[in-house]
């Protein structure tokens, strides 16, 4: 009855689905991967049910995981910057294909609401989310070159 | 208590607890039901004080006496953290050496920092209309702060972060919070009661009688009891070190 | 669907417990207790939902137009969410000191310094 | 379908949970929590709490992660200054 909300539950079954199974498993650098890339699914679905509910207020919740998501990775990133030094995990394939995820989902979700105060608040979630996951996957593939207990 | 007696105490507890625990599921009401009197009133209460978010309300108007307690031991979990992370007697200081950061990734920081703390201090600023409030926005802009931590280095995070400030802070959030209370009692009614202020126009920021004043002290204490918080637990895994040094 | 709910709270409550008695670490025994509070969340906001309702939240809504789930135990969950937070915290300085004390953060081995 | 979200997230809550108790090295198990953090948050809005969602987003997403690591750091370091003890 509500494409928003089917749209949201598909996502959250196979893309949070899958990084819940990805930071279940696997060695470490696998894990953190799939911290990260959570944020990047979960904040198009908060998009798509805020807009599925109806309740425009809820985009606060897209906007405060869009900017504390990359800060959660970024906290991985620096402490564990030891253990992950010998071996960077990088995944620019899948880091790629979750910001398709939100580049798809933020513009409809833009046209849904039309031009308005609304409007510029998702794009700058969207833009949030972007930038933040890309530059979270360059802090997790080597941001903190020198690794020492500072 | 050897390791095998527990693990049977803990499987006949557990099956105990899940047996009685799925009677008592399958005897609640069915989830989703439509009968919630306690909540129909309470969203009564709160339309008729003009505060547009009921959740807002409920902690800041109808239980606020409830917030105060909560309060308190977040208080005194501050104060158990400062206690048991001092530093003691036979424990240094060493200077961290600063960490290299990627410079994108620096970039990021110092720009994401001052949209984050904006963020935090605007959820807070709506608590009493949209989602939000002091509990989270306290939260969202203490952690904003210690993206220079993350992206800079330690000494950047410590010298906009006077500990001893925000300790002051801390309380003197939790006073105001009591001190709001109070003068409920000299305006003639309860403690706590919102009666003080007008309740002005529904859906406005200063809507709702006392309940943005509170939701202001809670924002302010949640944010200074998380710094203070972080700061001992910074202390301790980058700064102090024991022994005669190494 | 009736029950669901209520047994997911139930099984996150009871996994978060048997973690914390067979922990190995304390470290790891305070994020097990954070799972047990997060079971606590998922029953209280369970009962107080209500189908086809919407969070009572009225920014961008009008009083009335919609039916509302119950706004008591979303305002009961939210405090304990942070001040949880805080305990936790608290509960890790305790782990902190303990390991300053005893050099170890195996809560068998600490059972055996004492005896 | 608004009953299928709910389904779906319940799930996935119940699985980061088992999988956070399952994690027995304290960082791995950071970053379940992390994750059944955000899992939560996802949940608390479907059960229509924004407020709660919000406050869960907040606290799980960044603040306890940190807290724990921090934790780690500090009694790793221990560990080693003292070599065999661990």
């Amino acid at each position: 009855m509500n494409g928003w909300i089917l749209a949201a539950a598909v996502i959250l079954a196979g893309g949070v689905g899958a990084t819940v199974w990805g930071v279940a498993t696997g060695p470490l650098r696998r894990r953190v991967v799939a911290q990260n890339l959570c944020t990047a699914f979960a904040c198009p679905a908060l998009l798509l049910l805020s807009q599925g509910y109806d309740r425009p207020s809820y985009v606060d919740l897209a906007l405060v995981l869009a900017l504390l998501g990359p800060v959660g990775t970024l906290v991985f990133a620096r402490l564990l910057a030891d253990e992950l030094a010998d071996d960077p995990p990088s995944a620019w394939g899948l880091t790629y294909a979750a910001a398709a995820v939100g580049a798809l989902v933020v513009p409809a979700v833009c046209v849904a609401a039309g031009p308005s105060r609304a409007m510029a608040k998702l794009l700058f979630v969207g833009v949030l989310l972007i930038g933040g996951n890309v530059v979270a996957s360059r802090a997790l593939s080597g941001g903190f070159p020198e690794a020492r207990h500072g | 208590m050897s390791r095998r007696f527990r693990l049977w105490l803990v499987a006949v507890g557990g099956a105990g607890l899940a047996a009685l625990f799925t009677a008592a599921a399958l005897d609640l009401p069915a989830f989703g039901g439509d009968h919630h009197p306690y909540g129909d009133r309470a969203v009564h209460a709160s339309l008729s004080r003009h505060t547009a978010n009921v959740i807002a309300s409920v902690n800041f108007d109808q239980r606020a006496f409830d917030t105060l307690g909560e309060m308190t031991i977040l208080f005194a979990a501050v104060i158990g953290c400062g206690a048991l992370l001092r530093q003691t007697r036979d424990e240094h200081r060493a200077t961290p050496e600063p960490q290299e950061v990627a410079r994108p990734v620096r970039r990021y920081a110092l720009l994401v920092l001052p949209v984050a703390l904006l963020t935090g201090l605007y959820v807070i600023a709506h608590g009493q209309l949209s989602p939000g409030g002091g509990f989270q926005g306290g939260v969202v802009a203490a952690t904003s702060l210690h993206l220079l931590y993350l992206g800079a280095d330690y000494r950047a995070l410590e010298r906009v972060r006077p500990v001893a400030l925000y300790e002051t802070g801390d309380a003197v959030a939790t006073s105001a919070y009591v001190v709001t209370g109070l003068a409920a009692l000299i305006g003639g009614s309860a403690f706590l009661a919102n009666t003080l202020l007008p309740y002005g126009t529904f859906n406005t920021l200063s809507s709702g009688g006392t309940v943005p004043l509170l939701n202001a002290a809670v924002g302010m204490e949640v944010a200074c009891a998380v710094v203070v918080l972080l700061a001992r637990f910074l202390d301790q895994a980058v700064e102090i070190e024991e022994g005669n040094g190494t | 669907m009736g029950v669901l709910p209520y047994l997911v709270a139930g099984w996150v409550f009871l996994t978060g417990c048997y973690g914390l008695a067979t922990s190995r670490n304390l470290i790891h025994a305070v994020g097990c207790l954070s799972v047990c509070q997060a079971g606590t969340y998922v029953l209280l906001l369970a009962v107080g939902y209500r189908h086809d309702a919407t969070a009572p939240v009225f920014s961008d809504l009008k009083p009335g137009s919609r039916p509302v789930v119950d706004p008591l135990v979303q305002a009961l969950t939210l405090t304990d969410v942070v001040v949880g937070a805080t305990v936790t915290a608290l509960l890790l300085a305790l782990v902190v000191q303990i390991s300053k004390r005893h050099g170890t953060v195996d809560p068998d081995e600490l059972s055996e310094l004492r005896g | 379908m608004a009953d299928a979200v709910i389904v779906v997230a319940l799930l996935l809550v119940a699985a980061s949970a088992t999988a956070a108790v399952a994690a027995r090295d304290p960082v791995r198990q950071a970053l379940v929590l992390s994750v059944l953090g955000v899992v939560l948050a996802i949940l608390f809005t479907v059960l229509q709490a924004p407020d709660v969602a919000l406050s869960q987003l907040a606290v799980g997403s960044a603040l306890t992660p940190l807290l724990l690591l921090l934790a780690v750091h500090k009694v790793r370091r221990r560990g080693r200054r003292e070599g065999p003890r661990r």
